[in-house]
């Protein structure tokens, strides 16, 4: 299950949404928006999304959990618009008969998401304002020469 | 040929658009997309080395050739998560 | 924070034990009631305890979460009594700045606590009952003759 | 003296108990105590080479030495998370 929300998400409704009697644990990612960001105070965080794009990549991921390990379940829920600090921008939860795969599968899906879905994040300090910049797309981006049509 | 071009998060704010259709000639490539808001927008001129470009929805490299129709995505660094 | 209780556990209440405004991640592990073991259903499941030891490793679990990796909070919370299927008998929520440490720190958790911490599990099956025992604690069982006085 | 030896799960279905009293000989080990127990309980007796010893809620090696008021856990493989 992938989904983009304006809503506050539920974590006790999206572990519903993965737990199944033949699993025995789910590892649970939540992104949670930090007060501080640069050595500065963040007051607030607004999210934007290319939602038709970010979607299907996020499907795209979704498959990929299922194709590299034993799993029996995934969701990844993904906020936009202002999210509160404390509150969760991205949640996602792997359900699997063992652990290791869980936590794998989950790994995998943040790291994937935080390079290449289009999901931007824009910090609101008390003197300004500034897109934040994942590290890890950063990297993707020097990469860039090699190419990665997709 | 007529192609759509969507700007998002920092490359919005550099054109003041978040969707453009523009004209441009049967072979042009991602790259002359990003040359022609490159050469319009200062701000969008120093984010060129920095965005990736989504043709239809899927990441294209920059040499990439367009088609009518396409919707062509300027995307600057993600900071999803 | 430790705890071993007979209620439900809820999962939104122990995430907000961790959540802080510093911490940018949480990764939470849930072990749930799997419907089947050994090729068996399972229709039932009884968890006990050794209370006061188990809850003393479990703190030592946590104080050492903190000495390994940066970490903002952790939980680990275990079910003792009836565990139907699909619930919960252990949560582990760690919160940090960075989600590698907080993936670690969990995962570092739920082995440590499987292996060593005196708890126990037993399979009500159609046809009869057998004690479970953890695969991570046998491994512990063959190094026996090496001594692991704590 | 007098200890305290707790059974758990497994073991404690093999004694029939979870509590008892014992008196052993100054200079008794963890071990003489599983040597006791395994003498009057054939289950128990299978048991012996899985179980793991605590004393005041800590695990001991084997030979550890007991004293008078201890608390001995017998410990069968955990099946914990």
């Amino acid at each position: 299950m992938v989904r983009i929300q304006e809503a506050k998400i539920h974590v006790e409704e999206i572990l519903g949404s993965v737990v199944v009697p033949e699993a025995g644990g789910v590892d649970v990612f939540i992104g949670t928006t930090r007060n501080h960001a640069n050595g500065k105070n963040v007051v607030a965080l607004h999210y934007e999304a290319y939602v038709p794009m970010a979607l299907e990549m996020m499907r795209g991921i979704e498959k990929e959990l299922y194709r590299r390990w034993k799993i029996r379940a995934a969701a990844i829920v993904h906020r936009v618009g202002e999210v509160p600090v404390t509150e969760a921008s991205v949640v996602i939860a792997v359900s699997a008969d063992h652990r290791a795969d869980a936590f794998a599968a989950c790994r995998y899906a943040i790291d994937t998401l935080k390079k290449d879905v289009p999901i931007w994040k824009k910090e609101i300090f008390e003197d300004g304002e500034a897109w934040a910049e994942n590290i890890e797309a950063r990297f993707k981006i020097q990469d860039r020469s090699i190419g990665y049509e997709s | 040929m007529k192609i759509f071009v969507k700007f998002f998060a920092s490359a919005r704010e550099a054109v003041g658009s978040d969707n453009v259709q523009v004209a441009v000639k049967e072979g042009a490539t991602a790259n002359d997309v990003l040359e022609l808001f490159g050469s319009q927008f200062e701000t969008m001129n120093r984010l060129r080395p920095y965005v990736r470009v989504a043709v239809n929805q899927s990441y294209v490299v920059n040499d990439h050739v367009l088609h009518e129709g396409d919707e062509v995505a300027i995307i600057p660094p993600v900071s999803g998560g």
